[in-house]
């Protein structure tokens, strides 16, 4: 009985010590992040073998085969130019020769169950009723996805360029001389991350089941740029002059250019084995992608602002 | 501790709570009603997870309306409807639980351990929430609502779905609760077998009007003006034996309704017995229920 | 119809689902009883043909219901979980599954609007379902289930997320078709419930049927004395009432509580009990305002079963 | 014996499943259709469809200045730069491109889409018990679903083929549009036969299995793009639909090889079916598959 006494005493006075939302919201974001990457499921497991052979060609295709010579950027003829973390972005498939498609196959794994799983269980009810905004949530919910995905394209840039650095003698001028590079590869990854993130936050939100969010989501972010990418080919082989315009309705397109602004290179399409030029103005690019960004993020909310109002 | 003065809530045509005032005092509360009869509503708004269209509700004496987010904080809520997710342990969720109220992971273990021994959860606290009964599932569900040492927390139809030794576990539970914390309870509920057992004071809703406010020991007990009996043998025989006093019976097929005149019926009753060698399994004035007050307000 | 189970026992992989289930249930309202994953649900399913028994037969009218499909024209089931085609509205699922036993569409529409206005949703059955509430989903599922006015009413559950108001209407509603003859099975957790439904019970527990019958005689099976309890009128009575009633060979023992004017005895026979204790009352000349017998209600007697006593 | 006995009875009991069918199919095709369109996943599917035909516009706008007309018959006739006609170059990418986009990736990925939306969201809203409960034979759930699905598949298909052939042909003026309409209506009879089968042997695979869009997208790899291009191509759909569209474009008078279609062995022997016998097999390989998902709903346990 003592005990009991005892125990009832400590639960009845028991302070919480309750921290603030910033906290909050970042430690759900990270404690998500952790189980994500469990190794005890299936999609854990999935999401490190693809990160193993992102880092696997990152090290054979990057680091092993480009001299520090060629980096970052090298002529590839008069009018193009090939640049090593911009080449990392590229295409498995072709000559360009880079990780696009275990990212977006990354993107699609981790985000798929990440909102979809709460609202099929209706946990996500529970999360509305914590001291928390819904918004809060959201960013709680992107958090994970885009920390993951910034492990696997800043980071191997990161690697990529200090690889490249001590390859010339790990001199501080060689640094010194390339301070864009630094920020324009993290601006580079952040755009990458933010983007699949919010559009595979979109696709759980939209359709509840995780496996098919996954694959929907990856059908149609690197579906539509084979597409897209196909019919730009067929375009100018008719000699078409507005087909730039057709890439505008793949994302993958869509940030691939905006990428290449970042890095000021002009941005080509490799058809019929020849690089083409695809000239699209930087503020309709930005409008575009802006449209994307606020688009995804804005239904999201609304989804979520509906939750309970209907019940 | 909540308070509302004229909340309306409308959604589009539909009106769910209608010019809602009321004082909820301490302890444990029933809200009863039909169903949406604005219960949920009025719960959620109360919860702040929705905003009334019009009016003013104060929860521990701070207004909703400013902020809906912090008042969270003093709030425990137990949805009705199965919300936890299946692919984690019961302890795991309760710690994340604790630490998306703002707990720290050392606190949230600690209460976490602590609610689960006062729920007389065992080893099966470590096994994945996928392979638990609708018992445990219950018991995990109030857990998360008491998890961050709340001043109110709400239970929505808490028994539902239970068989009964679980439902009259959650029931004893929640009976204990007061015993043990400071914690306040408000209980809705379809089961009116439920407020008679757990609660102070019972509020009924109808159609977003608040129709009773009443203490549940007041209510129950009143006498009524029958007696519920209950035979064995030839039914017949012990009927006509009552008529030969006047006395009418109404049989409802298993039990008889005889009105009450005064301790003579009783006599009377035990009388028809003996001459009808009917045995007698049951005799009992009925006392009003939950069940005949819920019954008269609603309709 | 006459459903009848014999041996029926069914296995999921390894796990014991029902095991050596015998029942015979021929009209009026059965009500099952158990806790939760005893095995209601698998002998409903087995009784309308959804799964197959492992081992034993069940036959309804002497027929199988796993083989026979057009045997289900007479089987109405009230599921335990939610299943709706949720962009429907109410009535056109009614509606649909009235297509389904081949009924032609103006039959089916004036049937499902005459089912669900019965029932009180003349309001909501134009409506989508994925509006409803739970009651109008419940009421929702016994009007699809009972509609083409089935011999055989399985229901699994029906009162789960019902209000008072809307399970008094479905009480009174089952009473009903239990008088036109239609056989009802009807599981609930809510023991109130059933027990001012019914008086014949089947309690299943782990898989296995404990007992089968009407209330009282399961009552008497079990092997522990019965208290019973008298509240005479005046205090004065109480003592003498326990001396007279201690003469008795059937008295074991009596104990007086003497803040609510309770006098509680408890006896070693069962039947005969009732017959003598108003027999005495009446030559002792006490008036008595109350007798009862706690232990008799469904409440204790299901405790008494689940949690496994004695039998005779 | 048994089996003797059930197939004397077989006639019998087509007989009364067609007369029940007037009864049974108008609520449920509505129903599946219905589920079918309001299905978010066939939208996206739809608006990928549509890219190839926007293409189509504008390539017409692009192209339109430089074609040549001449007039023969009283009739337009355009030619471009070259002097070819227009017509013969378009129907040739018309065909090309709706038979490596359309009928061997989309239709087959709207197949798994919809099969699974017709049986296996019924096992999991669990409307299948009471499809169960109800004196409706197990084939009939299944034939009436898969009817209400060849339709919508076929509907939007044979749309999206018509609205792609017009915008494809539309540089060739109304001449070239009415020239090679046997090229569209050979389509449309593909996807006919494409929407049959595939949905048919999808269907199997949701009745008996909890996953089917693993299973489906695993068979559609390994089996309608691998094997199907192989020595044993005739256990393959693909093969038939491909000798279908072979002898089709050969009776058109069109420069085809077999090979085009990989409708060779590995002794580059021709492997080409007859375009009855592959309709035939297409027909019986559904109603077979039909029978066998029929089986797995009526022994499938609840």
């Amino acid at each position: 009985m003592r005990e009991k006494a005892q125990l009832s005493d400590r639960f009845r006075d028991f302070d919480a010590n309750l921290t603030t939302r910033p906290w909050i919201v970042l430690g759900m974001g990270l404690r998500k992040f952790n189980r994500l990457l469990t190794l005890k499921t299936w999609n854990g497991l999935g999401i490190w073998l693809m990160i193993a052979v992102v880092y696997l060609l990152t090290f054979i295709r990057f680091i092993l085969f480009i001299e520090p010579e060629d980096y970052p950027c090298v002529d590839l003829n008069d009018e193009y130019q090939r640049c090593v973390p911009l080449d990392f972005y590229g295409d498995l498939l072709g000559n360009a020769g880079g990780t696009k498609l275990f990212l977006i196959a990354i993107a699609a794994t981790a985000s798929g169950g990440i909102i979809g799983n709460d609202m099929a269980n209706k946990s996500i009810h529970l999360y509305l009723s914590r001291p928390i905004s819904r918004l809060d949530y959201l960013i709680a919910r992107f958090i994970p996805v885009f920390i993951l995905l910034l492990l696997v394209t800043a980071l191997p840039n990161y690697m990529i360029l200090s690889s490249m650095w001590s390859g010339n003698g790990l001199e501080t001028s060689w640094l010194l001389d390339r301070k864009w590079l630094i920020v324009n590869i993290m601006l580079q990854g952040i755009l990458y991350s933010g983007t699949y993130s919010i559009i595979g936050l979109t696709f759980s939100t939209l359709i509840k089941k995780e496996g098919i969010a996954s694959s929907t989501f990856f059908l149609f972010v690197y579906g539509t740029s084979l597409v897209c990418e196909t019919f730009f080919t067929i375009l100018n082989a008719f000699d078409i002059d507005e087909a730039d315009y057709i890439l505008l309705l793949s994302i993958n397109h869509v940030v691939d250019m905006l990428s290449y602004l970042i890095f000021d290179t002009k941005y080509y399409v490799i058809a019929f084995f020849t690089p083409r030029e695809v000239d699209i103005g930087s503020v309709e690019l930005i409008a575009v992608f802006t449209v994307i960004f606020a688009g995804c993020a804005g239904f999201m909310y609304w989804i979520i602002q509906q939750m309970e109002a209907n019940k | 501790m909540i308070k509302a003065t004229n909340v309306v809530k409308q959604y589009g045509n539909l009106k769910a709570l209608d010019n809602f005032s009321i004082e909820i005092p301490a302890g444990k509360v029933g809200i009863l009603g039909p169903n949406g009869a604005g219960k949920s509503t009025f719960v959620k708004i109360a919860l702040g997870l929705l905003t009334p269209t019009s009016g003013e509700i104060t929860v521990l004496g701070e207004t909703l309306t400013k902020n809906t987010t912090e008042i969270r904080r003093k709030i425990g809520y137990m949805p009705e409807h199965d919300c936890i997710p299946n692919e984690m342990t019961g302890v795991e969720f309760l710690i994340e639980m604790g630490m998306v109220s703002g707990m720290s992971l050392a606190g949230a273990t600690e209460r976490t351990h602590e609610i689960l021994g006062h729920l007389r959860m065992g080893e099966e606290k470590y096994r994945l929430i996928g392979e638990y009964s609708g018992g445990m599932r219950q018991k995990i569900k109030l857990a998360q609502g008491l998890i961050h040492a709340p001043e109110v927390v709400f239970l929505d139809e808490p028994t539902s779905g239970l068989d009964p030794n679980a439902r009259r576990e959650m029931l004893e539970t929640i009976n204990g609760l007061t015993d043990v914390s400071t914690t306040k309870v408000l209980l809705s509920t379809h089961i009116l077998q439920d407020v008679e057992t757990v609660c102070d004071s019972v509020i009924i809703v109808k159609d977003g009007k608040l129709q009773m406010q009443e203490d549940v020991k007041a209510i129950v007990g009143e006498k009524s003006n029958f007696v519920q009996v209950r035979i064995g043998g030839e039914s017949e025989n012990f009927i006509s034996e009552l008529k030969k006093k006047k006395i009418t019976v109404e049989d409802d097929g298993r039990v008889l309704i005889i009105p009450y005149v005064d301790h003579s019926t009783y006599d009377d009753i035990i009388d028809a017995s003996v001459k009808s060698e009917c045995s007698l399994y049951e005799m009992e004035r009925t006392s009003q229920s939950m069940d005949s007050v819920y019954q008269e307000i609603i309709e | 119809m006459n459903i009848k189970l014999e041996q029926v026992t069914k296995n999921y992989g390894n796990v014991q689902g029902i095991s050596n289930i015998n029942l015979e249930v021929s009209r009026g309202i059965t009500g099952i009883l158990g806790p939760n994953g005893a095995g209601k649900s698998t002998t409903m399913k087995i009784i309308l043909g959804l799964s197959r028994p492992s081992r034993g037969r069940i036959t309804v009218n002497g027929k199988n219901p796993f083989d026979d499909w057009e045997l289900k024209k007479d089987f109405g089931f009230v599921p335990e979980y939610d299943c709706f085609y949720e962009h429907m509205s109410g009535l056109e699922f009614v509606c649909y599954f009235l297509r389904m036993h081949d009924f032609q569409r103006e039959e089916a529409e004036k049937r499902a609007r005459e089912a669900l206005t019965e029932l009180g949703l003349e309001e909501a059955m134009e409506r989508k379902i994925n509006t409803y509430s739970r009651g109008m989903r419940q009421k929702t599922k016994v009007a699809r289930a009972t509609v083409f006015n089935p011999r055989v009413l399985v229901m699994d559950e029906p009162f789960q997320g019902a209000d008072p108001t809307t399970r008094m209407l479905l009480m009174k509603k089952m009473t009903e078709w239990a008088e036109n003859g239609k056989t009802i099975l009807i599981s609930s957790h809510i023991l109130h419930d059933i027990q001012s439904l019914t008086d014949n019970i089947a309690l299943i527990n782990n898989g296995k049927m404990l007992a089968h019958g009407n209330r009282h005689e399961i009552r008497n099976l079990i092997n522990i004395p019965r208290p019973i309890t008298i509240v005479p009128v005046k205090d004065g009575n109480l003592r003498k009432l326990a001396k007279r009633l201690l003469d008795e060979k059937w008295t074991k023992a009596t104990s007086i509580d003497e803040d609510t004017n309770e006098l509680t005895v408890e006896t070693t026979q069962t039947e005969d009990v009732y017959l003598e204790i108003p027999k005495i009352l009446q030559k002792e000349k006490i008036t008595v305002e109350r007798i009862y017998s706690e232990d008799d209600s469904l409440d204790s007697l299901y405790a008494k079963l689940v949690e496994g006593h004695q039998w005779k | 014996m048994e089996i003797i006995d059930k197939i004397g009875k077989l006639p019998d009991i087509v007989q009364s499943f067609a007369k029940r069918s007037k009864n049974l199919f108008p609520p449920i095709a509505k129903d599946c259709i219905y589920r079918l369109l309001v299905n978010k996943i066939t939208w996206i599917v739809v608006a990928i469809l549509l890219l190839p035909c926007v293409l189509g516009v504008v390539i017409y706008f692009q192209t339109d200045e430089d074609r040549q007309v001449r007039e023969s018959n009283g009739e337009k006739v355009y030619y471009d730069e070259d002097g070819d006609l227009i017509h013969e170059d378009a129907r040739e990418e018309f065909l090309n491109i709706f038979d490596l986009f359309v009928i061997s990736f989309v239709a087959i990925i709207m197949a798994i889409i919809f099969s699974s939306e017709l049986i296996n969201e019924e096992f999991e809203n669990k409307t299948m018990q009471l499809l169960r409960t109800t004196p409706i034979h197990p084939f009939e759930i299944i034939l009436h679903r898969y009817l209400a699905g060849v339709i919508s598949m076929f509907a939007i298909l044979g749309l999206n083929a018509i609205i792609f052939y017009y915008a494809v042909m539309m540089p060739s003026g109304t001449h070239g549009i009415l020239e090679n309409l046997d090229v569209l209506l050979m389509v449309l009879q593909i996807l006919l036969f494409e929407s049959l089968a595939f949905i048919a042997i999808f269907c199997v695979f949701t009745t008996y299995l909890e996953k089917p869009y693993l299973v489906g997208i695993i068979y559609w790899i390994v089996w309608e793009s691998f094997v199907s291009t192989q020595n044993y191509q005739q256990l393959t759909i693909t093969h038939y639909l491909n000798s279908m569209i072979f002898n089709s474009t050969k009776a058109m008078g069109w420069d085809v090889q077999a090979s085009d279609f990989n409708l060779v062995n590995s002794n580059e022997e021709i492997l080409a079916t007859e375009p009855f016998t592959a309709m035939l097999i297409i027909v019986v390989i559904a109603i077979l598959s039909l029978i066998l998902a029929s089986r797995g709903i009526a022994n499938r346990q609840f």
